[in-house]
């Protein structure tokens, strides 16, 4: 299995950490995003995911493969899920084990962090009241003040 | 005159109504081929796209070549 | 269930995020400390868990609640395991669902590290080559060097 | 003369070889009592330890009253 995958079908945190367990690790992090029942203040019922999945895979690894140079990393594993989910999914997981806790800690958020930003996949929130839409970047607003350029 | 592969995703593909579609163009750059496609199917106004050839994400001011395949990213949402 | 407890049961990974899982939380961030088959440079057989259990329950609760107090938590649990475990068993849990990520990871990690420093549980490792021994804290080396007094 | 109630863990119980135990003492402090059982039992050295009284963590200086139930803390390790 590669380090970073999609995947259309339901994820558990277990499949991750018993990929991620050895016996040389004491220290292990997971990171999971659950889809809420509400975002900005409207309620959402369900939603989709949809990935650019053969560059979302390559940017995927090389995220991993940047953790892996900055920190400690025992083993890594990070799923995105796509296709249709449910309120209280499981819409990714980023599971790293470590020998010190300090790396885990840090490998983990370096990963969700930086795969929120550069692999390609996009949000469609469908809201109770009937309405749906595609979520915009959670760093556009604050890139919007940082540049002029960059509009297309 | 070049022919080139485009695929689309989320916004784009629903607002476009197809996934992918070949294109023969006169531009020379990737992002003049965006603001060609942008002004015939009158795209949402979006900012910071990115742009992929090839399966790789590139410059806007990238010169294209017969049968790349080209990729506009709208702003990502994962997780 | 309290927040912060003690098991001389296993513990899973899943029993504390079902505990967690909440609609309203986008995030969810755990830390497991796992029984490694090494510690500074001898190979670990198995392991024991002893807990001063009245007061070290009393300061694992006042532990979540200080990080209830730093940071927007949804729900967060606690557990130590006591008793005897084998490598790769899972020695602590510390599961945090939050409405944004970086402040899971923010309380998860002030939670273990104060848990670590704070509450009064002792590890006595049983080593392949048949000794045995009780470890001592890990802030031991660092607060030597920073308090002439607390000889006793 | 008081009596208090004394409760050992880990290095401590292993060492002693009980429990707990009821002992009967004339000194004033927690300190003096832990200096006047390590004279007895010839505890290990040990630094950085930490006193309970009546399962809460207490000061060295703290003084002891009749039916105290005293806990003496050595370096934790936990997870």
């Amino acid at each position: 299995m590669n380090r970073f995958s999609f995947s259309h079908e339901d994820v558990s945190g277990e499949q991750i950490r018993r990929l991620v367990a050895d016996e040389t690790s004491g220290a292990y992090v997971a990171f999971e995003g659950w889809v809420r029942n509400h975002n900005e203040g409207q309620q959402v019922l369900r939603l989709e995911y949809e990935a650019f999945e053969s560059l979302g895979t390559k940017e995927g690894e090389r995220i991993i493969r940047e953790a892996e140079q900055r920190f400690g990393i025992s083993t890594v594993y990070c799923v995105h899920r796509l296709g249709k989910l449910e309120i209280g999914d499981l819409a990714v997981i980023v599971g790293v084990s470590t020998p010190h806790r300090g790396e885990a800690f840090e490998a983990c958020r370096y990963i969700i962090d930086e795969v929120k930003h550069r692999v390609p996949v996009w949000k469609k929130e469908h809201y109770v009241n009937g309405d749906s839409g595609w979520v915009n970047c959670e760093r556009c607003a604050a890139a919007a003040h940082q540049h002029d350029h960059g509009e297309h | 005159m070049i022919t080139v592969q485009i695929e689309y995703f989320a916004i784009l593909r629903e607002h476009i109504g197809k996934n992918a579609e070949e294109v023969q163009t006169e531009v020379v750059t990737a992002g003049e081929l965006y603001d060609e496609l942008a002004a015939r199917y009158a795209f949402p106004h979006m900012t910071h796209m990115k742009v992929a050839i090839n399966d790789e994400f590139s410059e806007w001011g990238a010169a294209l070549a017969e049968g790349d395949s080209i990729v506009f990213i709208p702003p990502v949402a994962g997780g």
